[in-house]
């Protein structure tokens, strides 16, 4: 070591954490920064968007999306892709409409059907792309197809209607706020605890990065991927769950097109695809980006056309303006 | 200095029987080896000869083909790299193997984590950590720091520290100090040494012969994957060890002449980025080799790149004379003129003739992937197309001049670079800038890992085209080499061009003493004239 | 006093039919404007029923009094129906009639304002089959299976064809789009090389199978109808590529739901005691017809 | 120099071309089995799917999939990706058909027209993910969202009935083969060189396997990544002329959802999604399973969700199969 690098290692050992805490925040101002520009536009474009019922109604539309996207953004830092979500979620909603309508089973066994059967989806999804090493982008564009017709054939192409069963995961609880955007927020800090402060989530990170690298110190990546893929699979089952109980109906067409919406939040939260870095509270604000979006334009009556074509801005939008952030903080 | 004779002789703490490796090639044949418990055995051999594969067996990373080894004696065969580390046998890899996003804490005690039910217990990891990195002298690093953020010499250091572990029994080092200049190597060799007192064995693979001499008490010597010589190191000249290496005598250089130095080719004045480079003024000439010496970290690759625009300069200029002769590059809009903060892209610099064999090969000099005839042709695709058509024909006539001159050494020139040994790889990226010659060749530890017959065809190269009047500038941990080849040695020391020296005034004392020196004026705060509190002795 | 805000959603803006609806109210407002506002949305395709709820969801946000809906699913729009419902919204269902039995189990009543489209594919169908002869062999293309007009449209063909003793081999959804029909229209050609007439629920989906037909080679040997008059037929109707479809008059049904949701708004009329239909006029539509 | 490294590399020069060659006709060997092997299931379970017309039409239904397929190999190649090819499509056809029915224009000032807009929407999104440094998932994802838009107002949310004007582009022409087959069959050629013998190519490849590298080498990367970006857009403007050439219809709609199924044609046939790797050739193969796959399900008269989860087999199936074959070459 030379002089002044160890003067400059000492002098930051102390406040290490502090400044990590603030360097943590700073991370966050810029889709912060994105996120109140918008509410302030379209409060000042639309008179009944500032309002509480907005955003409740709002914070009830995410769970789905989001606990999708808390365990997309696993999968994007070991550098997968799983485009199945949509259809796994599709699936789960009907397996579990089928338990219910058809088989007579009680709602938590049918819940716990849904559930296990996401687990599943994405075990294999998991399984199948590390055990012939094949890219997870194929294996679960594979999946996306397979999954979605089985969802047609549990459902027999039409929709089930399940009724109010399962209606309080998504029925307002507490201020109007339903139970299902609590576990959902929950989950986000829960999944960003394991990801910063777990040996697991150290070894996603570090698979990202350089899976080699993990390799040869001794961890092994297989079990590891299959449990993330594993995980958003679970988190699609989850999330069917929360849709059918808001649909009060299991559709065979529910989430298609999702992936892509999911993995867009993600992104905009600043996990990048190519592995290695990601941040579950930012996939949070990824999420409420295109809520908020979708929302505000559908209040102000934006024509179609206008709409897509301003939902494109602001996804390149808010990536420009958290990518210079970061770019400006790191500097 | 560790025990000069094994502590027990006659029962060796592993034997390696008949090892055989073959992948598309037989790469070793027939290997016996018997190695005892606190002794250090130096591997040696030419690039390619399979030293990297057999530690590779040795430490479970690869399976030998044929043979078998035994450990103590049971035989031993590890199925993979935690499985030789539970039988206490440890690497030191060749190729850096860190995770730059996670802390080097994370990077030291990746596979044994503490935790408690899978939550990380970070005290306990910090200070694991910072005991793990004391051992070489890394304590000033703090634990939390990502490894991105590191110079790829403490990258080194800190992948050695993640093999020193109190279970080891046998550790071997591939090129340890490839990367590390004379301060860390000690710190290195003393924990070699308190190794092999407690009766460690250690393989030691290695290029430069002068450290054999200091730690080795035996060494073998790989030529063609097969072991030609095994021999106590004590008697043992730096001759007859080349020789059997490389089967005939390569040339002592140290005491050449100085080259009579042409005009004055390039120059930079100020030139500083951030704190990484601080203000350097240097002029290159014509047919001459200016080195650069330094303490890992002081800034030397920081100024390379600068120098070539692979990074821009945020103060200061680069200032490109006129070749008198040549009226065609003359034309060039970069020539004769200063240009402020350097060049903006290496497209610029290549453009107006300057060239750079990086340090970093495998993340910023080579496509692993690609053959050796696609990475050798990159920087200069126009020789080998017309009209934008690639001309096969000529672009293989061309490599295949390389693979000989360089004796790269591989199965074809159809071959993946990432196959190819280490020293091997770093010909390829050197064969690049012979391939375009400019008037300026940057150098960033050119000999990295090269063994030392192909050093001297390298030398030789650098010699060759210093001699045609070119400018070369040579950066290297290795001071022997550049007490060898260079004209004038320029010392870095945190970020500043400290000394310079003429071929004749300097002396390895001298060149270390400058390397650590605190540069002049330089506090914490460069605009400040106190000088700074925080400034420690190293 | 505030005027009424009503909110239009429809499902695929890229249909020319939701665009004719959507124009209809436009001008319906406008005609009216010291009367009520308008908001009009809709989605993306025919089938992103999740983003209409969120519409629903957001009109409520907005307080809006009545919601006029073209469900892009039967079922599943129910329970956030009877959410806007017992928030005192006036809501009045158009084009696809929505579950009877879902609407029952919630106890709720929706009128719904629009054509029968089970009469109204017959007439097409028996059109059709003016041209063709006993025994041979016809294709039907269903529009998004979950919808109940489609199921009544197919239903209407079905009808038409037994009547005329004429054989349906298949019945394959083309999810009411263009490049859907298209391919499972092509798909029935090459199942059944002697399909004489391809049935679309829809006319985007007709554009599909001629485009199909013509593909095959088959111009003229296989007949195709289709169902909405949007304008990309009529060209179609004139050169005899397509034979037949039906108006259903959505800028009518859209007034016609406005001005339902604006009289009950008007005399507070509660939802339990609106009218449980308003039947809208369905006609056949040939090359013939001006 | 000693004298066995001289020796192999000596040895081994002249038979490097034919063994270069072997290698090249062993990579297709795999794509060529899956194909092989369904157009054999297939002529079993229908007697009328071994037929010149069956050929014919798979032929005629290609071309849009095929030159989109092209560029994006060239995407996928540099560790990008081009999420709009499906919007470009519809806006390209769009504005063609807002050209002849609107403005007047010729058939070939229209053609034109199509094709730049390609062009301008490609170069837009290269431009933006290289001047900002964005990853191009994100840029094309909201261009594929503004881009929708625009197609929406061009056409004015209309199905555009454009007639037979531009017809003869995919009218049948040669033994039932329309021109625009041709047409993608030769920009597949030319692409496969382009790719494999130009310098373009190789910086390519280059790009994708090691950016800085290359900038190290004095490759600008930026340009490059520009114009393969803005050659996909153009592909994806061919397709929307291909495309409404078929229909004789421009739909607003038309090629949502594509985006999917030409990258998974593209990584069928083998490329690889973290880039420097690929073929054009190897694309072609992968374009022909899926329209094979599509032509015979129809054909046997597959359920929908049958289909479905068919499909989702063999595009794992048919990766698996590359794959093994592929590494067994390898060993
Ligand atoms: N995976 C592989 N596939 C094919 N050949 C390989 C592979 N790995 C190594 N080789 C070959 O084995 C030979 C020995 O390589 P090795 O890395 O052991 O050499 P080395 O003695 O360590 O050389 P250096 O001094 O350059 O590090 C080389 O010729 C190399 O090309
Ligand atoms: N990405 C980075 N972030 C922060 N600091 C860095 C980074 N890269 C290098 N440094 C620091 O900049 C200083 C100069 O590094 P540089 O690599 O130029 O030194 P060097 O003399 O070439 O040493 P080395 O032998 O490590 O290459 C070092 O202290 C290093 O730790
Ligand atoms: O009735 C309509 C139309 O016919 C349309 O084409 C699709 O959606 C249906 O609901
Ligand atoms: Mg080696
Ligand atoms: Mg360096």
């Amino acid at each position: 070591m030379n002089a002044s690098a160890t003067s400059t290692a000492a002098a930051t050992t102390s406040p290490t954490n502090a400044s990590v805490w603030r360097s943590q925040l700073g991370t966050y101002l810029g889709l912060l920064a994105v996120l109140a520009g918008m509410v302030a536009l379209f409060s000042s474009l639309s008179e009944y968007f500032w309002s509480t019922e907005t955003f409740v109604t709002i914070a009830n539309e995410i769970p789905a999306l989001a606990v999708m996207a808390v365990g997309m953004t696993f999968v994007l830092i070991i550098a997968g892709i799983d485009l199945s979500v949509g259809s796994v979620m599709a699936l789960a909603a009907a397996t579990s409409a089928a338990a219910i309508l058809q088989w007579g089973w009680t709602v938590p066994a049918a819940a716990a059907l849904a559930l296990a059967t996401g687990l599943l989806c994405g075990t294999l999804t998991g399984a199948i792309s590390v055990a012939w090493r094949l890219p997870s982008f194929i294996v679960s564009l594979g999946m996306l197809e397979a999954v979605r017709g089985s969802a047609y054939v549990v459902t027999d192409s039409r929709t089930q209607y399940v009724g109010d069963a399962i209606s309080w995961l998504s029925a307002p609880f507490f201020g109007g706020i339903s139970f299902a955007f609590l576990l959902a927020v929950l989950l986000v800090v829960v999944a960003q605890l394991v990801l910063s402060r777990t040996v697991f989530g150290r070894c996603v990170v570090g698979i990202g990065t350089n899976e080699e690298a993990m390799r040869l110190a001794g961890v092994d990546p297989r079990p590891i991927r299959i449990i993330v893929f594993a995980m958003t699979g679970l988190m699609a089952g989850l999330a069917g769950l929360m849709q059918s109980a808001r649909l009060e109906a299991a559709d065979p067409n529910a989430g298609s097109g999702m992936e892509l919406q999911v993995i867009a939040a993600v992104v905009i939260g600043g996990t990048s695809l190519m592995g290695g870095r990601g941040s579950v509270v930012n996939t949070a604000f990824g999420v409420l980006i295109i809520a908020v979006l979708e929302a505000g334009l559908a209040q102000v009556g934006a024509s179609e056309p206008s709409k897509r074509i301003i939902t494109g801005f602001v996804i390149v939008a808010a990536v420009i303006v958290d990518t210079l952030r970061q770019r400006r903080a790191a500097a | 200095m560790p025990p000069t004779s094994p502590t027990n002789p006659t029962t060796p703490l592993l034997a390696i029987h008949d090892v055989g490796k073959d992948y598309t090639a037989t790469v070793l044949d027939g290997v016996n080896l018997a190695l005892f418990a606190g002794e250090v055995l130096a591997l040696t051999g030419e690039n390619g000869a399979g030293k990297s594969t057999l530690s590779k067996i040795l430490c479970g990373l690869e399976q030998p083909t044929r043979g078998g080894m035994v450990l103590d004696g049971q035989t031993y065969t590890p199925g993979s790299r935690r499985d030789a580390e539970r039988h206490g046998v440890r690497m030191v890899m060749q190729e850096l193997g860190l995770v730059p996003t996670l802390t080097v804490a994370e990077n030291l005690l990746m596979g044994r984590l503490p935790h408690r039910l899978g939550w990380l217990q970070r005290d306990a990891l910090h200070a694991a950590a910072r005991a793990q990195l004391a051992k070489i002298g890394l304590d000033t690093i703090d634990p939390a720091t990502p490894v991105a953020q590191l110079g790829i010499g403490q990258q080194q250091m800190v992948e050695i520290a993640r093999n020193l572990q109190d279970d080891t029994r046998i550790l071997v080092l591939d090129e340890p100090t490839a990367m590390l200049t004379p301060r860390e190597t000690n710190y290195l060799f003393e924990q070699i040494a308190h190794l092999t007192a407690r009766g460690v064995a250690i393989v030691y693979v290695s290029h430069r012969l002068e450290e054999l001499r200091r730690i080795a008490d035996r060494v073998a010597v790989l030529r063609d994957g097969r072991l030609v010589d095994v021999r106590p190191m004590a008697g043992m000249s730096e001759d007859d060890l080349v020789q059997r290496m490389v089967g005939r005598v390569v040339s002592d250089l140290e005491h050449r002449p100085r080259r009579a130095a042409g005009p004055v080719v390039m120059s930079a004045e100020g030139l500083g980025r951030g704190t990484a480079v601080q203000d350097v003024s240097l002029a290159l000439r014509a047919g001459e080799i200016f080195g650069i010496a330094g303490l890992v970290g002081s800034g030397r690759t920081e100024l390379v790149r600068l120098l070539f625009g692979a990074d821009r300069a945020d103060r200061g200029s680069v200032t490109l004379y006129p070749e008198p002769a040549n009226t065609e590059r003359q034309a060039s809009p970069a020539m004769g003129c200063t240009i402020p903060r350097g060049f903006a892209s290496p497209l610029q610099a290549i453009a107006a003739g300057v060239g750079l064999v990086t340090e970093d090969r495998k993340s910023q000099g080579l496509l692993l992937s690609q053959p050796i005839r696609i990475n050798a042709t990159l920087s200069d695709l126009s020789a080998v197309s017309r009209g934008g058509w690639l001309q096969r024909g000529l672009e293989n006539r061309l490599v295949q001049g390389f693979v000989r001159k360089l004796g790269i050494r591989c199965r074809s020139a159809e071959q993946p670079v990432g196959q190819l040994s280490g020293g091997n790889q770093q010909k390829v990226v050197f064969a690049r800038w012979l391939h375009r010659e400019g008037r300026v060749l940057l150098l960033d530890e050119p000999t990295r890992g090269v063994d030392v017959g192909a050093r001297a065809e390298l030398y030789g190269e650098l010699d060759r085209m210093a001699s045609e009047g070119r400018a070369l500038l040579m950066v290297s941990s290795d001071l022997h080499e550049l007490m060898a080849m260079a004209d004038r040695i320029g010392v870095m020391s945190a970020g500043s061009l400290v000394a310079v020296f003429e071929r004749g005034e300097w002396s390895e004392q001298s060149l270390l003493a400058a390397a650590f020196s605190e540069p002049g004026g330089r506090a914490a705060d460069p605009t400040s004239s106190l000088p700074s509190s925080s400034s420690a002795t190293a | 006093q505030d005027k009424p805000k009503i909110a239009l959603i429809m499902k695929s803006l890229a249909n020319e039919f939701f665009r004719t609806m959507e124009d209809g109210a436009k001008a319906h407002q406008k005609a009216h404007a010291g009367e009520y506002t308008l908001v009009a949305n809709g989605i993306k395709n025919e089938t992103d029923t999740a983003a209409q709820i969120k519409m629903i969801e957001q009109a409520m946000a907005q307080k809006v009094s009545a919601i006029v809906l073209a469900p892009a699913d039967s079922k599943a729009l129910v329970p956030v129906v009877k959410n806007a419902i017992d928030k005192g919204i006036i809501v009045v269902n158009i084009d696809n009639q929505l579950d009877a039995d879902a609407l029952k189990e919630k106890n709720i009543t929706v009128p719904f304002v629009g054509p029968d489209n089970r009469v109204g594919a017959k007439l097409v169908g028996d059109h059709l089959a003016k041209s063709l002869k006993v025994g041979d062999k016809v294709g039907i293309i269903e529009g998004v299976s979950t919808t109940f007009n489609a199921q009544q449209r197919t239903l209407g063909y079905q009808d038409a064809m037994k009547a005329a003793n004429i054989t349906v081999v298949g019945v394959q959804s083309g999810n009411w789009e263009i490049e859907k029909g298209n391919t499972v229209a092509a798909g029935m050609m090459r199942e059944h090389p002697d399909l004489v007439a391809l049935l679309a629920g829809n006319d985007s989906m007709a554009l599909g199978a001629v485009a199909a037909v013509k593909a095959a080679g088959k111009t003229s040997k296989v007949q195709v109808v289709g169902y909405d008059n949007i304008g990309a037929i009529k060209p179609m109707l004139a050169d005899g590529r397509v034979l037949a479809t039906a108006d259903q008059f959505a800028a009518k049904q859209a007034v016609f739901g406005i001005e339902l949701a604006q009289k009950a708004l008007a005399a507070k009329t509660p939802q339990a005691q609106l009218p449980a239909a308003v039947k809208t006029d369905v006609v056949l539509v040939t090359k013939d017809s001006k």
